[in-house]
């Protein structure tokens, strides 16, 4: 476990800085002591199990909910985001893992949701047309963007989410588990522009459950468990590694699962000479 | 005289909203009479805004605030029965007002007649058909609005124009139950009968001052110049007005103020434990009945300014002054 | 406490205290500060409403010392129950997220049935009631395959039966005028008079904490057995005596005038009934989840035109019964019942109550409580002498300052992120 | 057609046709076809209200044939404008998925109050009209306080709202009852007699179909110039034409009598205005993301909390310039404006064209075609010699058969899949 | 592209034959002529594009939808699933992609929905226990099973919905992309689950765009892409070939990302001797 926010930092601005932030729900303590930092041109992974409390801090920066307690720094100035708008203003963009769209609004309307072009006299063309670019950038097969998005696909969906969130001029982009109901070419295409934004100069937190995209594009991964830091990684840590630091034991099912596999498949393809990968 | 009694509670129950004489009238003529009669005694006043429970609740909370009389003109004639058992089965008097309780016997009865009210305007507009020579030619008639289907009252005023009409020899073209009293309810029937009878309408009945002007408001949205003879009933400064002004034919005026005088007399009288004397008998009850007025424009200086009903000032404003001073107003 | 969920670990903790992010709360202290923690996250369920009750009863009071005697309380029972059961109607078909405008209608239309069978035809007091059940029941079974076979918006149906209904009881009393129920007859008598001897009253008033007391323990037992966590015992005793001494200081003192009314106790017991079937069968499980998330609830299996059609008919057969229950009161069948703010009375007092409009969130405690609020209301400002138009503005703000409080409580549910 | 989506393919398709699942129309004969489609698959709009309409019209041309008669379709246009007016109010506050139960109090308040101010107390017509239109705008502020501050449900708020305002009405209107208003002045002129002259009439009935070539023309024009797909040119004049024809036609029947009201022309061009409100400026479209799902509204920025507020006060707004046109239309500020179903009738109409009551789905238009389907059952009935009770049944009945047809289309739009 | 059809069919009974399915959302064709079949004790993973249609397929046998035309035979019949209850009664569970859970209701309720013990007194206690059971089964972490779903995170709702399915006694279960939001530890539990549901004779069909879960544990490997079927392949296919069948085009997103890594990591990494792994 090295910690890489030293090293990082050198010579890079800090976009965002978190210190001891908690959030209780009713009788769950949901998030405790949270520590962050995020960098320009940096990409921060958050992982952890599930209900570790990802989104909530997810949320909290988004101006969703109010923490119960700690700080936020945002391009060196404490800021207190009240409200999703606040955050908006102050170029904070973010896909949800619920998407947060509204279904009875078609595809344009909702991607432009709340940025219309020309408020008094909504330009649908030119929205129409900036939507349909957006879209096959992200490679989306949508049938029509003027149909409601509750016709649309798990995926096709998510891709409208994340459409939403590259129209602004966004300082930090969070993203909770973008890729979850994405295909394999719209992942990629998703994994490229994290890429092309961290370029850019934008700080980037992405929330994933899939190690290997977070490995390919993250410079540094972050730990949540129970809802507190358990460490930070290089994404050159091992898989093992990582896992460990999820779940909070070496021994757990990820590896025994990966154990098992390995047994068998050391019994079965023996004869056929292949030698069986060690995947924990 | 009265020095016997004091400090007794009296309820004065109304029935609803659909004019404004309880309020204006009835209610501060009762109070204006007890306060004379016995200083010292509590009036309860409650309106049940045309509703059958909330009546029955504002009476079981005037018995629980020691009520001894009740002055009750019931939402439901035939309702209103239990109410008296179970306050005579209290020892309280009740005193019907204004409507009678056919099914129990009531201490007393004050009222006009809401019948009698209902013939008394048809009569009203028939002789003056007769008088002004309009004869009942095939397809010509009057029209009839009736109060809200669910209003007692209306339903007695409608049996009383029924009874005035159907001996006249104008027939009744079409007739109507006005929701709810609604006068743009009555406007928008009134409308759809001048499409279909347009002239041969030759008059309407209505059964309130509220719905006449409805009715009014559709022959002159319709353009039909000069409005036929409408009747009303109640004597709200706007039908008065509308008399003044020719639209509105007639109107019934309730000497409110001297019937709930009489109430008030009544009660003091059970209060003291004397009886009423009973001028007649109805339903089996001893009663009082005063005679409305059929105001029209030939009467209304004499009804209504002369008896200090309401005041020029209150009906002459603007407009209406030069149809005063027609009328002999200043 | 950083035990893993293995099987074997020594001490298992109990299956559902496993997560250490949960405070749980221990012994009669931790149950204080549990509550005092969702006073302050607003998780009270219906004590806000209770709050506002007492504020209103405390200002009433304190205008009019009869308002709180025995005797308008004992009236104000009676009021309550007619309303009181057409809303719990309503509680039903609000859950599933439709709505009834036509209960005052039915309610009008089955006094006057019952009037007409009974007294006009001669008909056996008990067969004109289960007509009148019976004719509010198909009624409902109408909205229903309007609904679920047409899929007409309930708020249309239920208007156009608002309106013909209406017309069927101004024919049924259109020869007759009102008609008077016999004053010495059983029902009438239940309506106006009944009321229990004062001994059943303190039986019946015991019952609820005993019952409560005794399915606790024996579910705290099996929790304990099948390692779930279980509430602390002397909790629940505390709270059962509490709910005993109340309720048994009620029956005290209303036992000082005429004592409970017997159609009071009808109600309450339709609603505890209607409780348990909401809250403790599969059929008012099917209910909630309907109303929360219809396509859900198809996709695991429930049978969705079966559950709107109970709902459509419990609602439209209950507001018969209220309709019953008022002409009891009456002592009369007359063509007003039903009419003027039956309807929104009866739906206000399940909203009040904290039965949503939009379906999956409600409670049969809600027609109980609300209906409580609003005839608390009028029957305080019956003991004024205001003028209609006082009444009207009063009213309207009481039932505001009424509700605010509940409104503030749900509102700081939400600020703290539970919804 | 198996292209793929690369820039450099030599013939790119448009923009929006690169779905190759997704079948368009090609011409005169594809619209026709996808016309054909559409009702097959239930996706028709108001269509199937229109057709309820049509059923209703001929049922009561051919119970009596005055029905029809260009006098009583002229009555029928005033009649409408009144609660039209209320109606579109209650479109906005639907919407965004709340309630106003009050639309009928505050409607007969302020027509009380300019009768009061203007009559009574001699202010100019406009100040008290103006006034009027402040009173409902405040109202509707303090609905949206209550709601945006405590989280009140509007329901409540608003019933208590309709007492409240119900009691100031009373109160104002208490010593006089009923005020009449001048015959002869322009406000009763317009709500009684004020029509358009003939050639006006024309003239605007022409121009829906202008205006909606030349922009949809233009719009065409852009789409294809930004690579997108634009409808057929012949077919969007085929439309303009037909609507063009068929409001001439309207005119022309009409001008048979006295012709269009202007206060008619008033309510429509309320309608018109709310329509592009509600789907062309950043406004509406914030209302119906409100309405459809808050939290992803809030989410995206928008200030939900100005939403509601201008949600409800417009519609207060408009329910006090409704009042203030049926006192116009009556002559007369009565104590009974605004009571009885003027409520129940708003909300009905806005439901009946085709707005949910649960939010998020519905358009200004709505409001034009539920009211012009109440008010054609009110005068349908009113021509037949009916009692009381009849029309009452009848009336329920008919409106049920109105809305059976769009039910019946809503429902086979569900059962292909499409919500 | 190898039809292992026949191959696999051998010896086992079909559970479940789809021929010519079509579905026609207005003037959208979702699904076009679908042939599939299941056999008991096979997992047949169903792969392609974001809006190829395989929610759409899984609806339809899930008796949401009704196909527009085709026919279905499940264990040797034909039948119409024209309600979800029918689907049920047949012994085909699923789990959704959009989870259909009620929010309102909490855990156990949500679990137990429509299969409730004992119905006229709901026996709470053994549905917690068993509730419990089975979450702990799938290494969930739910603070309370007595809080409204609507409190969960988006891995907890789905591990609810997964649990769900597995109260009933099934002949076929449908899980559409059950692994989307859940944590590495909780998907090492569903694929054990998935095998020993298999190893219980069951038909499964898994839908996942994560082609190494897919190849773990399926047997069979079906390709939808726009609506049509595009083939049928071994889990042993190569990456490359599945993604070329999914997308439709062997030089897609995938590749060129994979390509361009490639490039960047020799140049970067050369030096350190470590061999560039081609990926595409
Ligand atoms: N509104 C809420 N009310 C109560 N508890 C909540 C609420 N939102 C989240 N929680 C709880 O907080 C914990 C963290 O949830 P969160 O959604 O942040 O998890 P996550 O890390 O995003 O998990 P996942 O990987 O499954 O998305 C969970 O146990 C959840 O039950
Ligand atoms: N109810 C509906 N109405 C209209 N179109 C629909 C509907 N449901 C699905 N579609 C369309 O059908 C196509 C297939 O959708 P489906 O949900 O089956 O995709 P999928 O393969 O599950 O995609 P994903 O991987 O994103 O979940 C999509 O283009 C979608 O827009
Ligand atoms: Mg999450
Ligand atoms: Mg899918």
């Amino acid at each position: 476990m090295t910690n890489t926010n030293q090293q990082q930092s050198d010579g890079r601005e800090r976009v965002l800085s978190l210190r001891g932030i908690s959030k209780n729900f009713g009788a769950v303590s949901a998030l405790t002591d949270i520590d962050l930092d995020v960098h320009t041109g940096e990409v921060v992974a958050l992982v952890g199990d599930n209900g570790a409390g990802k989104s909530t801090l997810v949320k909290i920066l988004a101006g969703v909910h109010q923490p119960s307690s700690g700080s936020i720094t945002f391009r060196g100035n404490p800021v207190t985001l009240d409200d999703p708008s606040a955050a908006l203003r102050l170029g904070i963009a973010t896909v949800f893992q619920d998407l947060a769209l509204c279904e009875n609004l078609d595809v344009v309307a909702n991607i432009f949701l709340g940025k219309e072009l020309s408020p008094f006299r909504l330009d649908e063309v030119s929205m129409e047309v900036k939507a349909w670019t957006l879209l096959n950038e992200l490679s989306a097969r949508i049938p029509s963007v003027r149909e409601p998005v509750a016709s649309l696909s798990g995926g096709q969906r998510q891709t409208v989410a994340i459409a939403r969130s590259l129209l602004l001029e966004p300082k930090l982009i969070l993203l909770d588990e973008p890729t979850a109901a994405l295909g394999v070419a719209q992942t990629a295409e998703v994994l490229d522009l994290i890429e092309r934004v961290r370029d850019r100069g934008l700080g980037v937190i992405m929330i994933s459950h899939n190690m290997e995209d977070v490995r390919a594009v993250a410079d540094r991964i972050v730990v949540l468990r129970l809802g507190r830091n358990n460490g930070v990684f290089d994404p050159d840590a091992s898989n093992q590694e990582l896992v460990s630091a999820i779940t909070g034991a070496s021994n757990n099912s990820v590896s025994r699962r990966a154990s098992r596999r390995q047994a068998q498949n050391v019994q079965a393809q023996a004869p056929q000479g292949q030698a069986p990968e060690a995947r924990r | 005289q009265n020095a016997k009694v004091s400090n007794a509670t009296v309820a004065f129950l109304m029935p609803d909203q659909a004019s404004t004489r309880y309020e204006e009238h009835d209610y501060p003529g009762f109070k204006a009479e007890m306060e004379k009669l016995c200083p010292t005694c509590k009036v309860l006043y409650q309106n049940a805004d045309a509703n059958v429970s909330r009546q029955q609740q504002q009476f079981n909370s005037a018995i629980s605030q020691g009520a001894k009389v009740i002055v009750i003109d019931p939402v439901d004639s035939a309702a209103a029965a239990s109410l008296v058992k179970q306050a005579q089965s209290q020892g309280i008097k009740v005193i019907a007002y204004d409507r009678p309780v056919p099914d129990a016997k009531a201490d007393f009865y004050v009222s006009f007649d809401n019948e009698a009210i209902g013939k008394a305007i048809a009569d009203s507009l028939v002789q003056h058909l007769k008088a002004s020579n309009v004869t009942a030619a095939s397809g010509t008639g009057v029209l009839q609005i009736n109060g809200s289907p669910t209003d007692a009252a209306a339903g007695l005023i409608k049996k009383g124009i029924h009874a005035g009409l159907d001996s006249s020899g104008y027939p009744i073209l079409a007739e109507f139950d006005t929701p709810e009293w609604a006068p743009p309810k009555a406007q928008q029937w009134a409308s759809g009968q001048i499409t279909r009878f347009g002239k041969n309408i030759l008059g309407v009945v209505a059964a309130n001052d509220g719905t006449a002007g409805g009715a009014i408001a559709a022959f002159k949205a319709a353009g039909v110049n000069p409005v036929p003879t409408v009747t009303g009933n109640d004597a709200t400064i706007a039908a008065l007005q509308l008399i003044i002004a020719g639209d509105q034919y007639n109107t019934i005026s309730k000497p409110s103020e001297i019937v709930a005088a009489a109430a008030a007399n009544v009660a003091i009288q059970f209060l003291m434990g004397e009886t009423p004397k009973a001028e007649t008998t109805l339903f089996n009850t001893s009663s009082r009945l005063f005679v409305p007025a059929v105001i029209t424009a030939q009467n209304l200086k004499a009804e209504i300014i002369d008896k200090k009903i309401n005041t020029a000032e209150q009906l002459c404003g603007g407009r209406y002054a030069e149809g005063c001073k027609k009328l002999g107003i200043n | 406490m950083t035990k893993s969920v293995d099987q074997n670990s020594p001490v298992a903790p109990m299956l559902d205290r496993r997560d250490e992010r949960v405070k749980h709360a221990q012994g009669i202290g931790g149950a204080v500060s549990a509550f005092l923690d969702r006073i302050r996250s607003g998780d009270l369920g219906s004590l806000p409403v209770v709050v506002g009750l007492v504020i209103i009863w405390t200002v009433f009071q304190s205008l009019n010392p009869v308002f709180l005697a025995p005797n308008n309380l004992v009236n104000l029972l009676f009021d309550c129950s007619t309303v009181g059961v057409i809303a719990l109607g309503v509680v039903c078909i609000l859950i599933v997220g439709e709505i009834d405008l036509s209960v005052g209608s039915v309610s009008g239309f089955a006094s006057a049935l019952v009037g007409v069978l009974w007294v006009n035809q001669g008909w056996p007091v008990a067969v004109a009631i289960i007509a009148a059940l019976a004719f509010g029941a198909l009624i409902g079974a109408i909205y229903a395959f309007l609904f679920n076979r047409f899929g007409m918006p309930s708020f249309v149906s239920t208007l156009a039966g608002l309106l013909s209904i209406l017309g069927l009881q101004l024919y049924l009393l259109g020869s007759t005028g009102s008609i008077n129920l016999p004053y010495d007859s059983p029902l009438v008598n239940f309506g106006q008079m009944l009321v229990m001897p004062d001994v059943v009253a303190y039986v019946l008033a015991a019952l609820p904490g005993i019952v409560f007391f005794v399915l606790e323990f024996r579910t705290a037992a099996r929790r304990r057995q099948a390692g779930l966590s279980s509430p602390f015992l002397g909790s629940l005793l505390l709270r059962a005596v509490f709910v005993t001494v109340v309720l048994e200081f009620i029956v005290y003192y209303l036992n000082l005038d005429r004592g409970i009314p017997w159609m009071f106790g009808l109600f309450v017991g339709l609603v505890v009934a209607m409780n348990y079937a909401l809250t403790r069968t599969k059929w008012g499980r099917s209910m909630i989840a309907v109303g929360g998330n219809r396509e859900a609830a198809r996709r695991a299996g429930i049978n969705v035109r079966y559950i709107y059609t109970t709902a459509f008919m419990l609602c439209s057969a209950l507001a018969a019964t209220g309709g019953i229950l008022s002409a009891a009161r009456l002592a009369s069948a007359s063509q007003q019942a039903g009419t003027g703010d039956v309807n929104l009375n009866a739906i206000a007092a399940a909203v009040i109550g904290g039965t949503s409009l939009f379906g999956g969130r409600g409670s049969a405690y809600s027609a109980l409580l609300g209906i409580i609020v609003i005839q608390s209301i009028a029957s305080g400002l019956t003991l004024l002498d205001l003028s209609s138009s006082l009444r009207y503005m009063i009213t309207g703000a009481v039932l505001a300052i009424a509700v605010i409080v509940d409104s503030l409580a749900r509102r700081s549910r939400v600020s703290h992120g539970r919804a």
